[in-house]
């Protein structure tokens, strides 16, 4: 575990898928141009040539045909990674993600399982607008039936595929798109795997807790430490798993600090930091000396415009200013 | 009957019994639904397959155990003729915790694994890409087995079925495509929802071979599902195969039947498969009137025996209310 | 208005298309099996005698479609009432709604308005199992550019569907499949018209607020009698609109009882009731003698079998005893 | 260049000028784009129309101002071609608040009410059904009017696609579906997509008339396009043309073009809409090349304009961030 190595969160990405099909002859990857093209966002790039078109496998346009199609391989033994290209265009297989892989086992009295990993990049930040930024990892998370994961750091990034692939349940990992260019060092050698539930604490910290995930760790983690500076001294704590939520590290933290911040990317209202909210709310009410705060986006389908969208999605001003408030109170 | 295509099968009298007795069996089962339904015992939504028989118990001919069956919420016919326990079956559509889904399901989703039978599908064209996924991993491990799909017209006019065509005919896929058509999706009939009402055009437009079959002869469906799924078998991809059926039913027990005229519905009356086969039997002497009142009278012991094992088996416990959303994980499985 | 007339829910959803329909040459109703059918829930029985198979349009299979469609027609002049026939199937529609009708607008500077009504039957209760259970309120509240009603009286169910046609703006309103059999008076002639925004108040009262919408209302209230019993003297909002969500009425409820309970039919994780709860505690939080509690449903796919089916979803005897422990704390 | 279809349309020398500026024009905006793209001063996604330009150009001829325009992410021609100003749509490239979309679009989602310019869809597909209902408004009214439909032969293989061909053909609409056939979608050829790479056969199975074009002749496309036009205000229902079409770049500034050969794209370079045109052009001497030359000094004077126009225009006010969601309400509206 000593020996680390520089890679970028699309490397990760990539390794992970590589090594998973290297370990289980079970698994493969299909989706809109996860083959030729190498993956909209070059998460595939390479895989083709070293396994194949059967198992680096394009398809068409076609997203509630594909991802049902990768249910049904799923129900028939294989493990499929299905990548829907980005979360915006996942509206159009949600019937299949809801009626179909989430119910199943339930509908069956248990007797169907099906083990299946759908990953898709989620988030703003790259100008693409209103029908290209959304994070709907809070309509996700609702869903009983299936797990829904986050990486936010490139050790995630590379050691939770293998376990959702091991998983029996659909699990859906969402794969923030500001992530993928980020660099940094992961281990070379051993066990690389992480476990796809549990919530980590990515920064220590005694007097608010920020609660996070996905592509806003890094905000929070830049806005605690500006805060630092102030002498305010918050903890940071990265969800990792959006379903089933880690309730426990959540509350402990709140426990601890008696103050919280939530920052999500999607629109506040009907955000997953709602639910965090409630969750805090019903188990740590006594605990809290103010209010917990929300920062999330805007009411406003996402802007193309540099400033606009900036201003429409959660920045480490923000949520410094939130902190900030809820210290004071 | 049509003698050169029943000439193509073996009318074994063994084989002909089957046929008749699993279309009374579907039959006498459904028509005991709509009474317990009358009583309450069976709630939710009921859509019967009485008139339909012959297109389930002629298709399921053609299929081996290892080969896969998806179905929709007018289940019922293809669950029994695939051969899953009736007792089981009954108790699902009472909600018991014996019943094949653990009363998860109820009417529209039965299933059962041993049997390959994957449900059960209450969404309009939600099977589809199920079943060319089934087929898929079937191709990907060179196993020969095949995947069969049934779906009303109705489910034509989805997105789903387009993009499921597509896929299993661009991947040659091992899949029987069976479109039941009854001419009505609920109250529409299919020149209502069609611009093209020869459902084998759609199929063939994704260069799937295609054909039609009277759905009301068990034998011409079982003769052209063998011929389909030889193809399938084959090799040559997907197959896709039309039968031309009727509900004599309303769809589901909430409809009153406003949208078709009472004389259509009893000229199809006519046609009923179990009628025509029965008298076919009599005729050219492979059963004897006796012969089939003695299967009459077996299959009324064994639809009471299902609803008497329905009646007397336990709810599942409210404690257990939510086993089976998730799988139990073996924690040795991860690495 | 003092001369009253007895109807169901669905007479009222009924007369409140057929009166749209008289009133403005625009309106029609599109779906699957409005026409000849008269709708899968009865809503439209004889519409189509009256007003013929143009603006009483059966439609194909094909969710996307003629949702799609509709959006279209809006942005043609006309004023569609999209029929989806239950909340389930509308996951096929999602793309166009979420995609198109909310940020169209948005996107194309204020150019296009989208002046669309989509009704959607939604719930469980009548034991139609998971595909046919859902509760997704929650998703459609999320999105910005829509707005969301849910009519829990007759009152709003015959009113509700003008003002909403008169929006310039899309409209989904969900009627809870346990309503329609419902049967009281309303207003026998007179404006029925009725506000697609803000909360009402059903029952006043002081000790609680229980806050819920649609098919749970007849339960609040149900148990909000029942609780009047034991001299507990509960406070009934009704949110009627979901998307805006009045805020004002919630707060000043709480900032009254000090202790609330929400009830939503919707799976508990990520509910619309986290959503409530999250801003009662960013806007009454110093209010509250209590935390907010959440009676929603159990996170499973909605079971067949009569028993797990209640005991899956918000019922009478949940709430009671939700506002119970509520009020020892 | 066929003579047989040339002569169909009257090609008049000042035709065939506002033919080649129009082209010019889209691929001068375009180039420029792609430089500004290189400055970071246009960002997010930007799908260049270059090599395509004949499609849009030839298509707007056959439609009036009252006709409705439904287009994709690759719209910039389409904007062009129907006569949306050049600042405004620069300035929406650049996210301006003098942008067609206020700055709230960028390239993918350009809007002009005025042009009945109805975008700029980013969901492949999603423009489609859309286009089925100003249809059916239309239609509904009794107005003389039709919408153009242009979407990629990717989106053939989604649902939405299915759904609208035959919603569109059931009622009869007066929808022209253009399917601009430029044989990749992103990375993924036509047959890796699609079972039946005969777009039209596709159309065809809903008993829509359906023909191709060589999309790279702007005067054969609005030969096509005219007789489809008229065809479906002659009240035929929908018409469905294919237009056969490459795309010279990438697919976005952010392809690497892994999935195909630099020889496939050289080889259609060479029949370049612009260049074949203006060389017929010049051999028909329809125009002179000096008059070309000023044509071209014309355009790239109205492209840098526009830059101007761009650069110097305001950001909106972050304060108006969340205006535009919803439409304000007068209120005496409600009744
Ligand atoms: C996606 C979806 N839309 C609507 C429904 C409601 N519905 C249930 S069955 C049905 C008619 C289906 O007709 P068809 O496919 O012809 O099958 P049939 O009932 O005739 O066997 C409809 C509209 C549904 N279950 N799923
Ligand atoms: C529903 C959906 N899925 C995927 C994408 C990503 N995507 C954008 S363009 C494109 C290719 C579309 O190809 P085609 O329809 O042929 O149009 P072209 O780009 O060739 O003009 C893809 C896959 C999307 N925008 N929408
Ligand atoms: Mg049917
Ligand atoms: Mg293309």
């Amino acid at each position: 575990m000593s020996v680390l190595r520089k890679v970028t969160y699309r490397d990760a990405v990539r390794e992970a898928i590589q090594d998973a099909m290297h370990r289980d002859a079970s698994v493969f990857l299909m989706g809109e141009d996860v083959g030729r093209y190498g993956g909209a966002y070059g998460c595939s790039k390479g895989l083709l040539a070293e396994f194949g078109e059967d198992r680096i496998r394009d398809t068409p346009l076609a997203e509630a045909g594909f991802t049902g199609a990768g249910i049904g391989a799923a129900l028939g033994g294989m493990r499929p990674i299905v990548e829907i290209m980005t979360v915006n265009f996942s509206l159009l297989a949600l019937d299949q993600i809801v009626n179909t892989a989430a119910a199943i086992r339930h509908m069956s009295g248990g007797q169907f399982s099906v083990p299946l990993v759908i990953r898709m990049a989620t988030g703003a930040g790259r100008q693409l607008a209103a029908q290209h930024s959304h994070s709907l990892e809070n309509w996700y998370a609702h869903v009983p039936g299936i797990k829904v994961v986050a990486p936010a750091t490139l050790a995630d990034a590379r050691g939770m595929l293998w376990t959702a692939l091991q998983d029996p349940d659909p699990v859906v990992m969402f794969e923030h798109a500001m992530l993928y260019n980020d660099e940094g060092e992961i281990a070379a050698e051993g066990d690389l795997s992480m476990p796809i539930e549990g919530a980590a604490i990515r920064r220590p910290g005694t007097d608010c807790s920020i609660i996070t995930y996905g592509g806003s760790l890094k905000k929070a983690l830049a806005a605690a430490a500006e805060l630092a500076g102030e002498n305010f001294n918050c903890e940071v704590i990265d969800l990792r798993a959006l379903r089933p939520l880690d309730g426990k590290t959540i509350l402990a933290s709140v426990e601890k600090t008696h103050r919280a911040v939530i920052v999500d990317e999607g629109w506040r209202t009907g955000s997953l930091a709602a639910e965090i909210s409630a969750l805090i709310m019903e188990g740590a009410f006594f605990a809290l000396d103010a209010p917990v705060a929300r920062v999330c986006s805007a009411e406003v389908p996402i802007p193309y415009a540099r400033h606009l969208e900036i201003s429409a999605t959660p920045q480490v001003a923000g949520i410094i200013t939130a902190v900030r408030g809820v210290l004071r109170r | 009957m049509n003698p050169s295509i029943s000439e193509k099968i073996h009318l074994t009298k063994e084989h002909c019994t089957e046929l008749l007795r699993m279309m009374m069996l579907i039959r006498r089962f459904e028509e005991r639904c709509a009474e317990l339904y009358g009583e309450q015992k069976i709630r939710g939504f009921l859509h019967l397959y009485i008139g339909e028989e012959a297109n389930a118990v002629g298709v399921m001919q053609a299929l081996t155990p290892e080969d896969a069956v998806v179905a929709t919420y007018r289940e019922h016919g293809h669950a029994l003729a695939r051969g899953l326990p009736l007792p089981e079956v009954m108790a699902e559509m009472y909600g018991k915790a014996t019943g094949s889904s653990r009363g998860r399901g109820g009417s529209m989703h039965i299933f059962n694994a041993e049997r390959r039978f994957y449900g059960g599908n209450a969404i309009v064209g939600g099977g589809l890409p199920l079943a060319v996924g089934l087929a898929l991993a079937d191709k990907m491990n060179g196993r020969p087995r095949i995947t069969c799909c049934f779906f009303g017209e109705g489910a034509a006019a989805e997105g789903e079925f387009h993009e499921s065509m597509n896929l299993a005919a661009l991947w040659k896929l091992p899949v029987l495509f069976v479109c039941e058509n009854n001419l009505y999706a609920m109250g529409t009939s299919l020149e209502r929802s069609e611009s093209e009402t020869d459902i084998c055009q759609h199929a063939k437009s994704y260069r799937i071979a295609a054909g039609s079959v009277d759905g009301m002869d068990v034998v011409a469906v079982e003769v052209a599902a063998r011929r389909a799924v030889q193809a399938v078998r084959d090799g040559n991809g997907p197959q896709f195969l039309e039968t031309q059926t009727y509900r004599f039913r309303a769809h589901s027990m909430f409809d009153p039947e406003l949208y078709r005229d009472k004389a259509e519905v009893e000229k199809w009356k006519e046609r009923c498969p179990i009628k025509r086969f029965r008298e076919w039997i009599l005729a050219t002497g492979t059963l004897h009137e006796s012969e089939i009142a003695a299967i009459e009278i077996a299959i009324a012991d064994e639809v009471e025996n299902a609803v008497k094992f329905a009646e007397s088996s336990p709810w599942e416990p409210e404690a257990d209310l939510t086993r089976d959303v998730l799988t139990p994980i073996k924690r040795s499985a991860l690495t």
